[in-house]
């Protein structure tokens, strides 16, 4: 096992801690906007990290490349979401209250 | 590799319990969102099973845009209490009665499943062997584009039907109008910068996963439902505004694929001497195919961004 | 001259000439659109006889699509089933597109309206499907068919916008989008079990085992929810009986015919031995239930078209007694070839008699405003070739002499007998009389002597398309050596001598 | 052995987020399922990135980049459906 | 790869299951639509399995694959129309229910 597989396995064990904390914060936070704070956190850094473990695997510039588009792309879904579902959930909470 | 068994145990329960929850659970919405959570975990089972091609198309129409219609639809059916909430929960009977129909006929098919003889008689072989000539590199498009392009010739029809049918479904004032409902979206707010930003993207992506479809998994549907995808976005950031039915302009972008398959199929009377054949002088196939796919992938982009703009409901303005 | 004609590529015209209209008609727009459609219907007769003869000459035409042959390929297979279907399908489609521009084509001076337009080019896919249908040789291939079709004629049913034909379309969709579900998972299993989806292969290669029986039974469930069989009926009657009279009568008349067709194709041709699980005389106990509920129903509607509508759903019942009747034990039965012949037969007489039937319901639409049977009284004398039209109809659904119903019954009882089964000679008889019924009924308020007050006059030349249609199934009583004939050409041995 | 490790951690990853449809069925808020499906999408993309690493199959990225895409898309259409008659946006002030 | 394609068979056996009792049980029209796609989708399944179990690389047999590929496109087709058939019938009744069985012999349609 060569010094880039250790790297590799390193950044992706990370990466899956975050996801498995980023659930745990999803079931155990008390309200919403916690909920939706430690969310965004989590998966953004757990796929980043997992990126970048596989990143050396890539099949050359143009793979690693695609590997970094895809983390930015699920960043920007990420934070739209953020944004508009803080949005629909202060309103769902005043039409609640 | 033992770890994939792992996988399996983890994603097979998981589609299982998706789909369990869409078809079980009380709230409606609860029940899209967990159909659409469904759709990708199917994407992700179809890459176990290495098939590449029904991943990028699970992904791309099962997650994406059945899910979106599905969205769309309860939205403006509305959440609130109605004839099937008030009706209460179905009866025991109905319940017991179908789960007992259910149950039967997916223990038939397992059965079966588990009685398919062994080795699998298949195709690959013959596939493999008449790709070279067509100068193809992934197999899939190979038989969607040649060797049953008939299916893929009366698919695209088909396509294009479910969209006449949906048209038929207008308003007669409303007809040649716009489909359905304005969007609205606050200029500068998160939705018009995402639908900013998103489509070149996507577009980039869509004629990616269109050009390398000849040699690797992608292809006309695939690439066509990401470019419709995109476009949808635009329009739900209230950036663009669909076409008017009557357009001259998308009714030539509705037909022209289904229109080229058919010509390209009628010049192989000739030239191949096969209705929807392809020349065998080396190097004629491929362009060919490549051209059928260019038409298919514009029709089926615009084809698919209407079926979910929906019914003209707007005369033009 | 002879040898071009015989040689020419007459199936895949059939196919790919309706969707080649259909895409024109588009960019084309309502006002033209309905002028390419007449002039691709009236090639359909024209292309179906050259096929006809092509058969004729050199036997079954087979057409490997693409140069690819099966089972890489996709096949197209003519025998005399098919072009025997071809052929009915051809004329009743160029009648209902004659018929239909009463309703459908633009008005002088109109713009395009969104009927005028978009009925055309779904007549046309419709016709495309059922071609690609009866010449349809991959299992696969014949489901894309069946969703072509259903999707085309779907919206037929709910194209002039009535609430309750939407309900009615939505329905049909339904049932039907789960019959080619269930269907589609029976070729799924097939091919796992063979390797191939071809017709002819699977026929030569088929093994008997649990995934090959359950994938007939799934085929034929499906199959049965799309031909409306009793007690899949639900969705028929009122979508058949909502939709604008032209497309009822295809609907009617063709639609259910094609998965009907198929069903054929599967127990006779790829999988003879399912008849030997006592699934031929469930077919036959369900063609049973079907003719005497759907007769009896269809005495008790006060609705000219629902009446016609629920008729269908007898008439499909006398289809299913051909699988009984055709099988049977395990050598060569001479009654066999009878049976088989005489169900294809009732399926083409009344495919014609009820196209015609539903055409001459939309004249009275046209005339009076309304379909209610007891307020027609004098019908008979403001439009007296469209009675008697329907008249004729109603004789080939009596079954009575000298019409192709009648020929078609009569060989059916005949192989009733002949096999000692006469007990479903009983449900023919019975059904031949509560159709007499029902005919008289819908007939008699036409016919009495009162005043028929403010009729809109219908000219002759629209009376005179459903008389043809008429005079057609009559004909084939008069005439029908000639369909026997062209039936027995690449006949399927379980056809000759029996299932099981 | 590496193929075996990256498949083991896809599992892992699949595993922890396909949790989150406890969180998806439970609600209580509209937004609390959309999040849920959120975690379920990054989730369901490293799996298909680990996925494509472990069986060497380079394609499956496109898989993935198609799933990133699309969930934006699915993202955009959660909100809008959410929205009375799905046209609205979040951000107006109503 | 074969008993591995085999268990994805029988999830798909299972979902044709699930989806059959959501079609019975569920009266919301949508729910009916989303029913209908599990089925589809168990029954793509089950091609999968088909394809999955000749082994070899890249997912197998190529054609039950391009069988899937035109079946999720007809599905998706079907669905729209199912919808948007839906939509109407909502916009014109206000129903979300298909409206129960016609009575056998309805007097007047």
């Amino acid at each position: 096992m060569s010094a880039w597989d250790l790297f590799t396995l390193a950044a992706v064990a990370a990466g899956a801690f975050f996801f498995l904390a980023g659930t745990v914060g999803l079931l155990r936070f008390p309200d919403v906007f916690t909920r939706l704070h430690a969310l965004t956190k989590a998966d953004n850094l757990g796929l980043g990290l997992i990126v970048l473990g596989l990143l050396p695997r890539a099949e050359g510039v143009f793979g690693a490349l695609k590997l970094v588009a895809v983390w930015l792309l699920a960043l920007l879904a990420a934070a739209t979401v953020a944004q508009l579902v803080a949005r629909l959930a202060r309103r769902e909470g005043d039409a609640g209250a | 590799m033992t770890a994939l068994y792992l996988l399996d145990l983890v994603l097979v329960p998981a589609i299982l319990l998706a789909a369990c929850t869409a078809v079980g659970t009380r709230d409606r919405f609860a029940a899209v969102v967990s159909f659409i959570v469904y759709g990708l975990l199917l994407a992700i089972a179809w890459v176990r099973l290495g098939a590449v091609d029904v991943a990028l198309a699970e992904a791309a129409i099962g997650a994406g845009l059945t899910g979106v219609l599905l969205l769309g639809a309860l939205a403006r059916m509305g959440r609130r209490a109605d004839e099937a909430a008030a009706a209460g929960p179905p009866g025991r009977t109905l319940r017991l009665g179908a789960a007992a129909l259910g149950a039967a006929v997916a223990a038939g098919i397992a059965a079966a499943v588990l009685a398919l003889p062994e080795p699998a008689p298949q195709l690959s072989g013959a596939v493999a062997e008449a790709l070279p000539a067509l100068g193809l590199g992934n197999p899939v498009t190979g038989v969607l584009l040649a060797f049953r392009g008939y299916d893929t010739l009366l698919e695209a029809v088909v396509l294009l039907l479910a969209l006449l049918g949906i048209w038929s479904l207008a308003p007669d004032p409303a007809w040649g109008g716009l489909p359905g409902l304005r969007h609205r979206a606050r200029p500068e707010g998160v939705l018009a910068w995402l639908g900013r930003l998103l489509p070149p993207v996507g577009i980039v992506v869509g004629l990616y996963v269109f050009w390398v479809g000849a040699d690797r998994p992608g292809g006309a549907f695939q690439a066509g439902t990401i470019l419709a995808a995109v476009w949808i976005l635009a329009v739900m950031s209230a950036l663009v505004e669909p076409p008017a039915v009557r357009s001259l302009a998308l009714r030539l972008a509705l037909v022209a694929g289904p229109a080229l398959f058919l010509a390209v199929g009628f010049a192989g009377l000739g030239l191949a001497g096969a209705f929807l054949g392809y020349p065998a002088a080396a190097g004629w196939a491929k362009p060919l195919i490549l051209l059928v796919e260019a038409g298919l992938t514009l029709s089926i982009a615009a084809t698919l961004a209407l079926l979910v703009a929906g019914t003209p409901e707007r005369a033009a303005g | 001259m002879a040898d071009g004609l015989a040689d020419g590529p007459w199936a895949e015209l059939l196919v790919a000439l309706p969707l080649a209209g259909m895409l024109l008609a588009l960019p084309l727009g309502g006002r033209q659109a309905h002028r390419l459609a007449l002039l691709v219907l009236a090639a359909g007769p024209v292309l179906a006889l050259l096929l006809a003869a092509q058969l004729w000459q050199g036997g079954v035409v087979g057409v490997a699509l693409g140069g690819f042959a099966a089972p890489l390929g996709i096949a197209l297979r003519a025998d005399g089933l098919s072009v025997l279907m071809l052929l009915t399908t051809a004329v009743v489609l160029c009648a209902t597109g004659l018929a239909a521009r009463a309703g459908f084509a633009p008005r002088p001076g109109q713009g395009e309206t969104r009927a005028g337009l978009l009925f055309w080019p779904l007549l046309l896919a419709l016709w495309g499907a059922l071609n690609a249908v009866f010449l349809g040789n991959d299992l696969f291939n014949l489901y894309v068919a069946l969703e072509l079709l259903t999707l085309a004629a779907v919206p037929l049913v709910c194209i002039e916008g009535k609430p309750e034909a939407v309900a009615a379309a939505l329905r049909y969709l339904l049932f039907a989008l789960l019959g080619s579900v269930l269907y589609l998972l029976g070729a799924a299993l097939l091919y796992g079990a063979h390797g191939t989806l071809d017709i002819t292969l699977l026929a030569a290669r088929l093994q008997p085992g649990p995934a090959t029986w359950m994938a007939g039974a799934l085929m034929t469930a499906g199959l049965l929810a799309k031909t409306a069989l009793y007690p899949l009926h639900l969705w028929l009657p009122p979508a058949h009986a909502a939709a604008p009279a032209a497309a009822s009568a295809v609907l009617s008349a063709l639609v259910v015919k094609a998965s009907f067709f198929i069903l054929l194709r599967l127990w006779f041709d790829v999988m003879p031995a399912l008849a030997g699980l006592g699934g031929a005389t469930l077919l036959g106990g369900l063609g049973t239930a079907a003719i005497l509920a759907g007769s009896l129903l269809a005495l008790r509607q006060e609705r000219l078209k629902l009446a016609i509508a629920y008729s269908t759903m007898a008439q499909l019942g006398y289809l299913f007694l051909m699988f009984p009747l055709a099988g049977g034990g395990t050598e060569a039965q001479p009654w066999s070839a009878g049976a088989w012949t005489g169900g294809v037969l009732h399926a083409v007489s009344h495919a014609l008699a009820k196209a015609a039937m539903f055409l001459v319901a939309g004249l009275v639409l046209q005339a009076a405003g309304h379909d209610r049977i007891r307020a027609l009284q004098g019908l008979g004398r403001a439009m007296p070739v469209a009675v008697f039209a329907f008249g004729l109809a109603g004789l080939s659904l009596m079954g009575l002499p000298p019409s192709g119903g009648f020929v078609a019954k009569w060989l059916l009882l005949t192989a009733a007998l002949a096999s000692g089964q006469w007990w479903w000679a009983v449900p023919m008889l019975a059904g031949g009389l509560l159709a007499a019924g029902y005919v008289f009924r819908l007939l008699n308020p036409a016919l009495s002597a009162g005043e028929g007050q403010g009729w809109r006059p219908v000219r002759r030349r629209w009376q005179a398309i459903p008389l043809a249609l008429a005079l057609l199934s009559v004909a084939l009583g008069l005439a029908p050596l000639l369909p026997y004939l062209l039936l027995g050409l690449g006949r399927s041995p379980a056809a000759e001598e029996g299932l099981g | 052995m590496m193929p075996d490790l990256l498949a083991g951690f896809a599992a892992l990853v699949l595993l922890s987020v396909a949790a989150g449809l406890a969180r998806v069925l439970r609600g209580p808020t509209a937004a609390d399922r959309m999040m849920a499906a959120q975690l379920l999408g990054t989730g369901g993309i490293a799996t298909v990135l680990l996925l494509a690493a472990a069986l060497d199959m380079p394609a499956a990225v496109d898989v993935a980049l198609v799933l990133a895409l699309l969930a934006a898309f699915a993202a955009v259409a959660f909100v809008k459906g959410a929205s009375p008659e799905g046209t609205g946006d979040p951000e107006e002030e109503a | 790869m074969t008993s591995a394609a085999t268990l994805y068979g029988l999830a798909g056996a299972a979902l044709v299951g699930i989806g059959l009792y959501g079609l019975a049980v569920q009266a919301h029209v949508l729910r009916k639509i989303l029913a209908f796609n599990l089925i589809g989708s168990g029954v793509f399944l089950v091609f999968g399995a088909v394809a999955g179990r000749g082994g070899g690389a890249g997912g197998g047999d190529p054609v039950p694959q391009a069988m899937v590929i035109t079946g999720i496109v007809v599905a998706l087709s079907a669905t729209a129309l199912a919808v948007a058939l839906a939509l109407r019938l909502f916009r014109e009744t206000g129903r979300v229910t298909l409206p129960p069985d016609p009575p056998a012999g309805a007097r007047d349609g």
